[in-house]
């Protein structure tokens, strides 16, 4: 009951915090502006060490600034940083200002300590590159959007960042461009944001005016947290404000976290760099959501629907998602997929109320994805950008490092114990269970897929014969230092982040969850559970998680089976339903191509229908008569773009026709003309004496 | 003060001095061999004459004749206008192609001749008198039409304006013989008088009223008497199209305004009048406005012989300035007088440079200005797109400020209708206008378009006339002055 | 620098006939003349800026001179925070765009000095504050604009020229009537725009409202609210690109311009009615519309063109909020859509003149060509789409934050455009910029130093104003809340009180 | 007898030939014919302006009117006559109704 309901908040200030985001954009500003040229003067080392250094001072800043904030006492830990005012209008009142709480001091240490690293990766990684500099220009700008999205102290300025890490990931995902495909996939994934963003703003218009119908108008976290309750009675569109807020928050989660119906723009977000996947694509954008979840959390409280239908997406993703990674052979794609059904996961955790599991498992997660990420990085960079598994296997010989990395993180996914998954994949199934065993159950389900999944990448990739061309082979070694080291601290990581969290239930005292404390709401539904699960049922608790374990387990020894001893064949188990189901799963149920016909091709045929309507009726109906003709021309589908130019061509229209008409009159008759004046004078004087 | 006929003679300065000269230049006519030097005179004569006419604005007002001619402020408006007409006219004569070998002589004799029965018409306050105004402007006018012998189409327009103009004045004579019957008088005022005194007036005054309309709309091409204007405009000698468009049309407005403001309506001293009882015929002039405006607008739209475009414009213009007759008031008279002014310089400058392209290129149509501002003509071009812009009645020109006037008349009636049928009309009128704008710069020449050569007598006057549509564009008070002291009817 | 005003719009009209009266073939001479001519109101413009009293909402720097006593027709000129706004534009975008038409080689001797006159009239319209001389200026503009199309456009240039011209006359028709309706509705007559505003009492309801819809059309045609906007497209496209700019960046402003300045505080009871109607409906009407018209485009310019109408779109949704906040956002995207859009016809301007042609299928490939060039097109696309941290993006935000309060169904509608106006933009940046390179551009010139000199000040302007909006919010607020109130506060005249 | 005919058969028989004037000008294709149909229209106009001298003004404003008339109509008809003898020396004819060399 720390920050709700409106006691005056003890804040501290320092003006440390704005450099956090600062440095990466200072960094991104010089690769831009000179980028080229040092990369051509000094080489691509000066570019890469530039654009390292500043997420690595970042990470010292937030560091620094966490310790500060530990100095705290707990219902005191914000530190805020007011820069100047962005928007004062009205009652609206938004500055690029910066908090620095226990949820984003979480955030900003995943953010800028993996971004660190995988900058650091990234220079070995793009060691071939001749736009390197456009590269870690925008790694650094990321970065720099990425911290105001977690810093920012209002929603506008999370806005801002969330919008901006949606721009470097387009020019991440089509870095490069000049393959048309890569391009479309960063559009994809930018206008699929956009809808999710749609969502997203509209969510806080309405939060913000019905907070200003109280005369507490805010989009300032801090001040929302203390004023919200004042709308726990507001109605609208028959049900109540806050939850019509929330799930308009959400669809802006959906879009960027890549949850149903939105997810579709991250498989393809593949195309980008390795790196940028590992960045952007599973440690750290895509969880926004999750983020702008647990930090509007006293606005979720109080919409229990809104938990409901968080959870089921999640929960529906989480599956869905693990479905469609069993069947795919693209090594990016099936981590894709993995990290589409982690971030379920995390949903579920926000959703039940458990925001704390939601975000640690946000923690793990951005460790071992990360880790996996740069793992299949090392492969593809060594394979010659080969992507495809089934030309893979028995890299463990050739890269040792990357192996048992790749391999730690993959148990750290899979959710074995002690390793990271475990505790938060544990802790959110948990929460679930408490909250509606059904869910638990579609979460159990995935669970055991992941780690299927999983280990058959593993045993794709490293085990067995090499199925790679010669050529490939040959060349094939360990990578460098700049791209295994950082796997290494990721793997550690992916070991040892999960005993952060470790649960009451194992005898931990869950720091994490203690941490969080202060900026999470406690509300009936959310944090309840926990007391009343957490201490009455352990033996349902230890029962839970000996199953999942037990379930992962089955699921990588099955993979053992098919894909490393194959005395499964995969290609009978395709066949189950007639190879259907598989080639359903296989083509990701085909949403793609849904969402292609109705929502791309539905409004391109709109705009050109309107467009056409633009140019030929309004246009025309403005010109005159001609439109007629054209909308007849065009209902027969005769519509001949030189009939339509010529028709439009000049006011050929009624004026002008009438023109010529009344041109006519001027017969050149002498007696014509009296007529008229006869015939007219005649009618006037009757039309009068009568 | 009324003069008898002796007296009178001391206040007929410029009439006499037109009389005058009608008679030298003839004379002059059988001596002189080098004829140019008939135009100068003839030059000469109308400037004075019209300097005459003007200075009498300062002095005395009053009955001439007898009370068949008034001697006003706005007899004087309407001859310094008409007196410039004439100027215009004579200037443009001066170097037509046209007319070169054409008998001058008697042609200056003919202008001047016209030129004084205008000067009539603008003063003439009795039935008799203006028709013998208006017969004589209109006969001169049917020869001076048909001036270019050997030249079919200018005979053409010769018989019809004659034909025509013989009609419409024997309608207008019929009209007045029933007026005269009904009040046994011909002098405006009386008549008036007699009507107001008569009261509840019945359908025969309605008829003759109608029928006079036909006489004088016919001056001033108001629909449905306009139809000789576009036929006559086109065959007739250019000077000579400027003179009956400018000149002529300025004369009929004097007449109409004299007939049925002082005489067919009574002042009411605020600077409103009111029709006499009966006779409905501002509605009838409402009709006729918008008609006459749309039907010279539209006619005009595709036509490729600027002058014939010109006479369907000034058609037009006739329509605009009706706006102002109607709604009776001094505001209105006022904007009319503006208007004439503004015409007269825009209009006049326009036939200037279709003159010029005429005398260069020996085509009066829309392809003897193709890409004329590329080819040596881009300062005739640049005048002639102001011009026409003006015409449109666009600022900065003085053509935007006589619509202004007309409008602003109409709205302060809230007469919404003819107000927007009447700004509708301008956007229509910018298309053909734009038309030659476009021609003359958008168009680029095609081989064998000639260079364009502009002569310098007429560039003086057409700079003369850019000048005083841009200035009074900008700066019109001397000019608006200028019409409302000219709005004194004498004898109201 | 009392007369500054006045300076700013007759500098340049010194400067035509400066240009006038030069030799026709000194190009250069011509040029830099002209140029010379406009510097003086970008000067200005930023003192200005520097000396704006940020705390009033009432006029500024006014001059009132007797022109036509008689009539009561008066030489008045002042700005407030609304006219402000489009008086810095205009003194910003004008010598840019002069500097864009140095690659004229046709009649530059016209060319220049039609330019000039076109500045004089823009600046003479946003600072005069007597209706008729604004009319004046409003009508001015026409002319040049008509010649700079017509002479200098594409190949469809005399009709869109004529087009244009048409179309706005249309309009101006029918508010030179609704301005002789206010002249005459004054006792004593006058044209004077703060008497008209304090005498709006007195104004019955119904006849605000004729003389509103009068005003409106007018002021539409320009915006261009649908339907009345055909004209747009056909213009962009045959214009040159300076020409674009200005007819993009500050002509389309006159007609929200004139609505804020004449039709709501001089007719707020017509505005009360009408505004839900004619401009919060249409307004988003324009923005969706406009954004899937923009989507169907396959030539660059009239994308940019579609692109615009839905732009302005947010002007009229924003305006027609009558919140503060959607009413400031309306005036800032008034000002952002200025330098964005510029930006865009102004790039869209660099390939036009390598390729001559605008082919949005055309290409392929720019940006490793031309990579200069494509970092300052991104700016401007992103900035376009209403990216946070740029400038659009506060503008729009702030007009849906004020619909929204409005009227919630039309917000939701209009947000949509965030999502269609992502999509044409992206689509085209696809098209042109990225995927192989074509062949035939492969070796396209990058920037030159003279295209990146009127490029980089807009860029700067763009990302400035995306992180301190104040910069403009400030100068602009006070007038515009006391505009709100005039508005919300009016009420009936004393007739209509009568009724039981 | 004769004192019943007064002022309305006067008017009458000017209302008639202004009729057959106008019935004139409208139907005859020879120019000549028309221009007589021109001279009908005025002398109906004479008619009326006697009569009404003579019956109800009282004055000779009438008469003189209508001498001014005929002797207008008589220029007329000799300019008329001159302009059509000029198009018949170019045309060969002077049917009214081939004359639309000038229209539109």
């Amino acid at each position: 009951m720390t920050a709700a309901h409106g006691h005056e908040i003890v804040t501290h200030t320092s003006n440390l915090l704005r450099w956090i985001p600062l440095l990466p954009l200072i960094g991104a500003a010089i690769n831009f502006l000179v980028g080229s040229r040092i990369q051509r003067k000094m080489g691509r080392g000066a570019v890469a060490g530039l654009a390292t250094a500043m997420p690595a001072m970042s990470f010292v800043l937030v560091v620094m600034s966490f310790l500060q904030l530990k100095g705290y006492p707990t219902d005191e830990r914000i530190i805020i940083d007011h820069v100047w005012k962005w928007i004062h209008i009205g009652t609206l009142n938004a500055d690029i200002a910066f908090q620095f709480d226990p949820l984003s001091a979480v955030m900003c240490l995943v953010i800028t300590g993996i971004g660190s690293l995988i900058h650091v990766y990234s220079h070995g990684y793009m060691d071939d590159e001749p736009a390197a500099w456009r590269f870690f220009a925008l790694l650094n700008l990321f970065m720099f959007a990425m911290l105001c999205l977690v810093l920012g102290d209002n929603l506008l300025m999370m806005f801002l960042g969330w919008e901006g890490v949606g721009l470097c990931s387009w020019g991440l995902i089509g870095f490069w461009f000049s393959e048309m495909a890569n391009a479309r996939a960063g559009n994809k994934a930018f206008i699929v944001n956009r809808v999710g963003d749609f969502g997203f703003t509209l969510g806080v218009f309405l939060l913000f005016w019905t907070l200003d119908s109280h005369g507490a108008g805010t989009v300032v976290f801090r001040e929302l947290a203390n004023s919200v309750h004042l709308i726990a009675n507001d109605q609208l569109w028959g049900t109540t404000v806050a939850t019509v807020v929330t799930l308009f928050l959400f669809v802006g989660a959906t879009g960027k976290s890549a949850q149903i119906p939105l997810y579709v723009w991250l498989p393809d977000a593949m195309a980008g760099p390795t790196p940028v996947s590992a960045l952007i694509h599973a440690a750290t954008m895509v969880t926004a959501g999750v983020y702008m979840i647990a930090r509007m959390n006293f606005l979720f409280d109080m919409a229990p629907f809104t938990g409901q239908v968080i959870t089921t997406i999640g929960a529906l993703t989480a599956f869905f998602a693990a479905t469609i990674g069993l069947a795919q052979n693209d090594i990016k794609k099936v981590l894709a997929y993995s990290t589409v059904s982690q971030l379920g996961y995390m949903f579920i955790g926000v959703g039940v109320g458990a925001y704390a599991a939601g975000v640690f498992h946000l923690v793990t997660h951005a460790f071992f994805k990360a880790c996996l990420f740069l793992g299949s990085g090392s492969i593809i960079h060594a394979m010659h950008h080969e992507q495809d598994m089934r030309n893979m296997g028995g890299l463990k010989n050739y890269m040792p490092r990357t192996y048992w990395t790749f391999l730690i993180a993959t148990i750290a996914i899979a959710g074995i114990p002690p390793l990271a998954g475990f505790f938060s994949k544990d802790e959110i199934l948990w929460k679930a269970f408490n909250y509606n065993p059904a869910i638990w159950a579609v979460g159990f389900a995935a669970a055991g897929m992941t780690a299927f999944y999983m280990f058959r990448l593993v045993f794709m990739t490293f085990f067995g014969e090499c199925r790679a061309d010669h050529h490939t082979v040959e060349h094939l070694h360990e990578s460098s230092g700049f791209m295994t080291w950082p796997l290494v601290i990721l793997a550690v990581g992916s070991v040892f982040a999960g005993f952060l969290g470790v649960p009451a239930a194992l005898g931990g005292s869950n720091m994490f969850e203690q941490w969080l404390e202060p900026v999470m709401a406690h509300s009936a539904h959310g944090g309840g559970h926990d007391v009343h699960g957490g201490h009455h049922n352990l033996t349902l608790e230890y029962g839970l998680m000996a199953g999942s374990v037990l379930f992962a387990m089955c699921g990588i020894f099955l993979a053992h089976l098919m894909y490393n001893r194959k005395s499964i064949n995969p290609d009978g188990i395709a066949q189950i339903a007639g190879g259907r189901l598989h080639t359903l799963i296989y083509n990701k149920y085909y949403i793609d191509e849904i969402y292609q016909v109705v929502w791309v091709d539905g409004s391109l045929g709109l705009a050109k229908m309107l467009s056409w309507f633009d140019k030929n009726v309004v246009d025309g109906i403005v010109n005159g008569a001609a439109s007629v003709t054209k909308l007849v021309s065009f209902i027969n589908g005769r519509i001949d773009l030189h009939v339509v130019d010529g028709l439009v061509n000049k006011t050929a229209s009624l004026v002008h026709g009438v023109g010529g008409a009344v041109r006519r009159i001027q017969t050149g008759s002498i007696n014509a003309y009296l007529y008229v004046i006869v015939i007219v004078v005649t009618a006037v004087l009757f039309a009068r004496t009568w | 003060m009324d003069l008898g006929n002796i007296e009178s003679l001391a206040y007929s300065a410029p009439e006499l001095l037109l009389g005058v000269a009608v008679v030298v230049v003839l004379m002059l006519d059988l001596f002189l061999k080098r004829k140019d030097v008939l135009g100068v005179i003839t030059l000469f004569v109308i400037v004075f004459a019209t300097l005459a006419a003007k200075l009498q604005g300062a002095g005395d007002q009053g009955w001439l004749f007898n009370r068949m001619l008034a001697l006003d402020s706005f007899a004087v408006f309407f001859k310094v206008i008409l007196g410039l007409a004439a100027f215009g006219t004579v200037w443009m004569s001066l170097s037509s192609k046209e007319l070169e070998n054409e008998h001058p002589g008697e042609y200056y004799v003919l202008v001047l001749a016209c030129t004084l029965g205008m000067f009539y018409m603008a003063s003439a306050t009795n039935m008799l008198m203006a028709y013998l105004a208006l017969e004589f402007v209109s006969q001169t006018s049917y020869i001076l039409a048909g001036f270019l012998r050997g030249n079919r189409r200018s005979s053409e327009a010769a018989l019809k304006y004659l034909i025509y103009g013989g009609v419409a004045s024997g309608a207008m004579v019929y009209g007045m013989s029933l007026l005269f019957g009904l009040t046994g008088t011909l002098d405006y005022q009386m008549l008036g008088d007699q009507l107001t005194a008569a009261g509840g007036n019945g359908p025969i005054v309605f008829i003759a009223t109608t029928l006079i309309l036909a006489g004088f709309g016919y001056k001033i091409a108001m629909v449905p008497f306009h139809m000789w204007a576009p036929d006559v405009y086109e065959g007739a000698p250019l000077p000579i199209t400027a003179f009956l468009a400018v000149g002529s049309k300025a004369a009929g407005m004097a007449m109409l305004l004299r007939f049925f403001y002082p005489g067919l309506s009574e002042f009411n001293g605020d600077g409103t009048w009111t029709a006499i009882e009966g006779v409905d015929w501002p509605s009838l002039v409402v009709l006729a406005s918008m008609i006459t405006m749309t039907m010279g607008n539209l006619a005009a739209l595709r036509q490729d012989n600027i002058k014939r475009l010109l006479a369907y414009s000034s058609i037009a213009h006739a329509g605009y300035m009706l706006m102002g007759f109607v709604v009776l008031t001094d505001d209105g008279l006022k904007a009319i007088l503006f208007y004439t002014v503004v015409y007269y310089l825009m209009n006049l400058g326009a036939f200037l440079v279709l003159l010029m392209v005429l005398n260069n290129s020996g085509r009066e149509d829309l392809e003897g200005f193709r890409g004329l501002a590329w080819r040596g003509g881009a300062l005739p071009a640049a005048a002639m797109a102001i011009f026409m812009f003006s015409l449109a009645g666009l600022p900065p020109f003085a053509g935007f400020i006589g619509k202004f006037y007309l409008f602003a008349a109409v709205v302060d009636k809230e007469m919404w209708l003819l107000a927007i049928v009447g700004g509708l009309n301008s956007v229509i009128a910018l298309y053909y206008y734009a038309r030659i704008v476009k021609a003359m710069y958008l168009e680029n020449p095609v081989d064998g378009d000639p260079i364009m050569v502009a002569d310098l007598p007429n560039s003086i006057l057409v700079g003369v006339m850019v000048a005083g549509t841009v200035v009074f564009g900008v700066y019109w008070t001397p000019v608006i002055n200028f019409a409302e002291q000219s709005i004194q009817f004498w004898g109201r | 620098m009392e007369n500054i005003l006045t300076y700013m719009t007759f500098i340049p009209l010194l400067g035509m006939f400066a240009v006038l009266a030069l030799p026709r073939d000194n190009y250069n001479l011509i040029r830099w003349t002209a140029l010379g001519f406009t510097i003086p109101g970008l000067i200005m413009a930023i003192w200005l800026y520097a000396n704006f009293d940020r705390t009033t909402a009432g006029m500024q720097f006014m001059v009132r001179y007797e022109w036509i006593p008689r009539y009561n027709i008066q030489y008045i000129m002042g700005i407030d925070g609304l006219s402000v706004t489009m008086v810095l534009l205009t003194g910003l975008l004008c010598p840019i765009c002069l500097l864009a038409s140095f690659n004229i080689e046709k009649a530059v001797k016209g060319y220049f000095a039609l330019f000039l006159l076109l500045n004089a009239g823009m600046m003479g319209v946003f600072c005069s504050l007597d209706f008729f001389l604004f009319y004046i200026f409003w009508e001015v503009m026409l002319l040049p604009m008509y010649f700079l199309i017509g002479i200098w456009g594409g190949p469809r240039r005399e009709y869109a020229a004529i087009k244009f011209f048409l179309y706005t006359l249309l309009g101006s028709v029918l508010m030179l009537i609704a301005m002789l309706a206010l002249y005459f509705h004054n006792d004593p007559h006058t044209f004077d725009m703060l008497v008209l505003m304090e005498q709006s009492g007195t104004y019955s309801r119904v006849f605000q409202t004729w003389a509103w819809i009068g005003l409106f059309i007018g002021f539409a045609i320009k915006i261009p609210a649908f339907p009345f906007h055909t004209w747009l497209p056909d213009a962009h496209v045959e214009a040159p690109t300076a020409i674009s700019v200005i007819l993009a960046g500050v002509l389309l402003k006159m007609g929200t311009y004139g609505i804020l300045r004449l039709c709501y505080p001089v007719l707020p009871l017509a505005t009360q009615d009408m505004a839900f109607w004619a401009l919060a409906v249409l307004g988003t009407w324009n923005i969706v519309y406009g954004a899937l018209c923009a989507m169907a485009q396959t030539d660059m310019k009239k994308l940019v063109a579609y692109s615009s109408i839905s732009h302005m779109g947010y002007v009229m949704l924003g305006m027609a909020t009558l919140t503060p906040q959607g009413i400031n956002g309306a005036i800032l995207q008034m000002f952002n859509h200025g330098t964005v859009t510029a930006m865009l016809f102004l790039l869209v301007g660099v390939v036009y003149d390598r390729a001559h042609h605008r082919d949005i299928n055309g290409f392929g490939g720019l940006a490793s060509v031309m990579p200069t060039y494509t970092g300052i097109m991104a700016i401007a696309f992103f900035a376009a789409m209403g990216l946070p941290g740029l400038s659009a993006f506060i503008s729009e935000v702030l007009v849906l934050i004020g619909a929204w309060q409005y009227s919630k169904p039309l917000t939701i509608i209009a947000a949509t455009a965030v999502i269609l106006t992502a999509g044409y933009m992206l689509w085209m940046l696809q098209r042109v910029w990225l995927g192989p390179v074509n062949e035939k551009y492969a070796d396209m010139e990058d920037v030159t130093t003279r295209e990146l000199v009127t490029l980089i000040p807009l860029a700067i302007i763009v990302m400035i104003l995306g992180v301190y909006p104040h910069a403009v919010l400030d100068l602009i607020n006070p007038t515009l809340l006391a505009l709100n109130e005039t508005v919300l506060n009016a009420t009936p005249a004393v007739a209509q009180l009568v009724a039981p | 007898m004769f004192e019943s005919v007064g002022l309305h058969h006067y008017l009458v028989v000017g209302l008639i030939l202004f009729c057959f004037g106008l019935f004139c000008v409208l139907t005859r294709r020879n120019a000549i014919g028309v221009l007589m149909g021109v001279e009908l229209i005025l002398n109906a106009a004479n008619i009326n302006f006697i009569a009404f001298s003579r019956y109800s003004a009282g004055s000779y404003d009438g008469h003189v009117f209508s001498i001014f008339v005929i002797m207008l109509a008589a220029a007329e008809a000799a300019i008329g006559l001159a302009i059509v003898l000029s198009i018949y020396r170019r045309a060969k004819s002077i049917d009214v109704n081939e004359l639309q060399g000038l229209h539109w």
